[in-house]
């Protein structure tokens, strides 16, 4: 089978990134890119919605929930007794690796497009759904319910986030304008989609490569840690889907929902409300490690486990 | 033209702090200040990536003494341990405007 | 009848921004989308003129231009006399909307297109010629024809601002190089237009809403204002179209021109030719107010108001 | 190195009088200057919106005492009034270069 | 014949340039546009590449080299004996004309397409093969094969540049995806293309009019060679289209690259290389003269010049 | 709080040396500094095109007076002739923190 497109782009940018090439693109198209990619995603969400009545996924959304209460949980002893990191660190990258990557999930999209597998066109909302939990969890274990934590200020900033609201406004006009509607649109959103990841990715790339850098400084547990805790999430993510009794393409959805890692959303929270901990060490985990490895061989790998355990 | 003497308080440090620290400067009293995006290097390492809020802003205040001590010793306070910041004091010269 | 689309990003931005989330787009983004928008509209009426011998077109334009000329010494003694505000504001304010938006024009544009009525395709021509003619009637209410006004300097900011040239240009390359051959660059300005006319409304909502705390300091005048007098004007170009017997679609588009009002050009002007008038009033007003109002129900009601009359 | 000591002069104001200053700046005799894009709070409220000029620009002009009166009466008078301004003067030394 | 619509961006950006309109294009999308032309004349080479053996094309590629070794020494002593240049100045500029731009290449690209004629497809091999010679040939004629040029960081920095990285990087990318997988992202790349050239003419028109004020300071010998220069150039491309057997519209293109000059690679590469040659100089020959020339009247003159002589 | 005497170094050169000067700085041990976009004008004429390295930076460099002298001095030798480059350095006091 032929590497989809959008990968080799990734793999470009990491390449020039790790040679030392003077190429980032400028942030605002790195912004424009993404704006993109999220409304995109939200849209195609809204026009599902539009044809099938919302309360009916509530199971779904709870359980997708509680995935997203218990990931980080799974993690923050990991990191904490056997990688002997300082408890805010080991809950910021739990609060990372709990939550979900908006690019990753847009590459296992393309990559089951290109194999013509369906999967349940709901599945933007569960995005949504996992972004904000793991972020809780992660405040939760380092200072309790404690009152000194802002939560008014803090719930502000995770739920007025751009990637939210963009994703929530996508989700919202798919729905109330409907498919038909939508199709006037699609010269922006839709027919481009494919070129704007592969964009995104090429940037993605060099901005991965720039933490290779910060990886050498903390060692082999991260790297271990960047890797094998994915692999294991992704399995959580599969039984999820096989309880939810979702269609392999949903499986493989989910399972690269589970295994990825935020590096936008839960930096930036973790930074105001566990300032002391480290945000170089959580990002280099998410963005130079989980991030490439899911890209290039974590999508395939979580649609073989579960085909296996399908 | 008579000319006043003022402090001029330069801040570097991180750009996400930006809204909390003009909600600060806010709660001081302190209504005047130029903000410019910047990158640089510290004893936290290179910062310069914008896309992550990982760059930095750079930003002046004009003001009296006493109002210099003050925000000199409240950023020392909430921030100095915990995020990337530099902070220098100097001394420059102001019109009598409409400002001061 | 379903909502546009492009309607909806415009509410989506309004909302998030009076939530204050942080999404502002990167101003390079939206100049992006805003030479584009500009560019496509002078090609799409540049195509037009290569169709019809252009002279035709001058009692058209001598008519609009007199509009432009009459709009702003029509909304002087409103804000002047009634509304007590500082001659030089009443002056710039005029200004304003005795000129036009473009966001406004697309967005009347998309509406009816979505509808499927048609319009007289010169209709970018009466755009460039109503930009200009309220700036002059502003700055002489102030100054008189006084020498102290540097009219080279001034006419060259004027004409040579980008909307003008974007404009001009667009219909001179749409006029020189014709229908068919323009069609090689549609994929940039044509088939994505509704797409870019949406994120460029997504912004426009994050704008209109940031002026919203001005407008709480100017009270309920501008606010009456904002609304009232754009509906105003909406009647005088639906008499216009009338008068020049234009279609039902072209006075629709004739009616929106006389009721937007201008946030780019002549905020820009008046800062150097009136600059003791305070720019947050009129941009509060005409940002703040008659943009959203048309967006959202200016544009259907100029349609009734239209079909009413016709 | 011998070391020269002149005057800094930084301006904060509105976006859209950049080329205007330039202009004026041509005029005075002064040659030399350096503009960065700026955001900031003053007397006239926040201003951070550069789609609509609606930015500041931040100007530094190294130079001689004289010069640096000069300058600062001419903008003082020109356009503090109308204007969104500020301004204030410091003490630099600079390198004997090929520069001054 | 209908002028090319993006030729008419150009004249518009340079007509607007000319008479100091205020619309520059933020650089952020300037560079994002020639990311996007980077990439798309990369795809289409690679995906040429994957059909035939790349060893084929060894002398082909072999001839070329030599070419971007001879212009810029055929350049140099025009401008040190004749022009009366320092010596580094002279072959600094010697080095931006033998070197190539790609916007030039672009707009030869789409000057033959609007007209039906086909030329060898793996063309953008040619356009990377060429840019670095001259370089290399601008420091030799300083400074000799001296021990105090840095080769090694100077090669770092030209052949890890932004242009070459992309060029390359998209060759690979359509080389290893192919035809058929590449479609998925003809959207982003392939279908705005000229749309996409249209605007970053624009842009460099506007760049190329701010150029001619320093080109009043340089007087009349510059002039002359900017345009002269190019005309000789492009004989030598079509000697070596005649010479490597390629077809009319081969000989079209490689005479585009010989008369077209650097405006990015080689003044970035000369001001580390030989910084007391004065960039002005040459980036107003490149930009200022040859640049307009070669998009209003080289290419179809060299075009003219090649059915001629074949 | 306690304030300490340093010196503020301020460059303004191209945009294109931004790398080499980093590596510079690096080499005289200075792990400090911030950089701001910037245009300007000067002996080189006007200097504001970014999209082909025509553009400046402005560093800024607080640190004690022997390294101020090191910097300006190297600074001076290996970039004045054959840069657009300006250079001058004040007076500023800093807080006693972890970054001094
Ligand atoms: N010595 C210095 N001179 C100028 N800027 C500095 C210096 N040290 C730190 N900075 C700036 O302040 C930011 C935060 O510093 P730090 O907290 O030391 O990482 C850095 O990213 C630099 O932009
Ligand atoms: N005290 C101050 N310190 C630093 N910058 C100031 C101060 N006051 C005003 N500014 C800057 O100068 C600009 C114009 O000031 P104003 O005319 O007071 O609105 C503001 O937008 C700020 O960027
Ligand atoms: N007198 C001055 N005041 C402030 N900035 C200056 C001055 N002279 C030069 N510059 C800045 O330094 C850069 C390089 O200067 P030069 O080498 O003289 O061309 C200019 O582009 C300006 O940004
Ligand atoms: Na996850
Ligand atoms: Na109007
Ligand atoms: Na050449």
């Amino acid at each position: 089978m032929a590497i989809d497109p959008v990968v080799l782009f990734f793999i470009l940018g990491l390449t020039a990134g790790l040679m030392r090439a003077e190429m980032r693109l400028p942030s605002a198209i790195y912004e424009f890119l993404s704006v993109i990619l999220l409304i995109a995603i939200g849209l195609k969400g809204g026009i599902e919605l539009s044809k099938q009545p919302f309360v009916d996924l509530l199971p779904d959304i709870a359980a997708v929930l509680a995935m997203g209460f218990i990931l980080p949980l799974l993690a923050f002893p990991i990191l904490y007794y056997l990688g002997r990191f300082k408890k805010a660190d080991a809950a910021s990258i739990a609060g990372h690796y709990g939550s979900v990557s908006v690019g990753t999930y847009a590459v296992a999209a393309s990559y089951l497009a290109s194999l013509g597998i369906a999967y349940e066109a709901h599945m933007p909302l569960f995005l949504v759904v996992l972004e904000i939990p793991a972020i809780i969890v992660a405040i939760v274990l380092v200072r309790g319910i404690s009152k000194q934590t802002k939560w008014g200020q803090l719930s502000h900033e995770i739920f007025l986030g751009k990637s939210i609201v963009l994703l929530i406004g996508g989700l919202a006009i798919g729905w109330i304008a409907g498919e038909e509607s939508i199709k006037s649109i699609s010269g922006m959103f839709f027919d481009p989609f494919k070129g704007v990841l592969a964009l995104f990715l090429l940037e993605m790339g060099l901005i991965a490569a720039s933490q290779v850098g910060a990886l050498k400084r903390y060692g082999f547990f991260l790297l271990g840690f960047g890797i094998i805790f994915p692999i294991i999430s992704s399995v959580v993510g599969i039984a999820a889907a096989l309880f939810l009794e979702l269609s392999i393409g949903g499986a493989v959805m989910l399972a690269t929902l589970a295994a990825s890692a935020s590096y936008i959303a839960v930096p930036a929270a973790m930074r105001i409300a566990l300032p002391e901990s480290n945000p170089t060490l959580s990002l280099t985990a998410s963005l130079g490690i989980t991030f490439p490895f899911n890209i290039i061989l974590g999508v395939p790998l979580y649609h073989q486990i579960a085909t296996a355990l399908y | 033209m008579k000319q006043y003497s003022m402090k001029l308080v330069t801040i570097v440090t991180e750009s996400i702090l930006e809204h909390h620290l003009e909600d600060d400067l806010d709660k001081l009293g302190i209504h005047g200040y130029t903000i410019v995006d910047a990158r640089g290097k510290g004893s936290e390492g290179m910062r310069d990536d914008f896309w992550s809020n990982q760059g930095n802003i750079r930003i002046e205040i004009v003001c009296d003494e006493k109002t210099s001590d003050t925000v000199t010793e409240f950023l020392y306070k909430h921030y100095y341990s915990d995020y990337a910041m530099m902070l220098y004091v100097s001394d420059v010269s102001v019109l009598r405007g409409k400002k001061f």
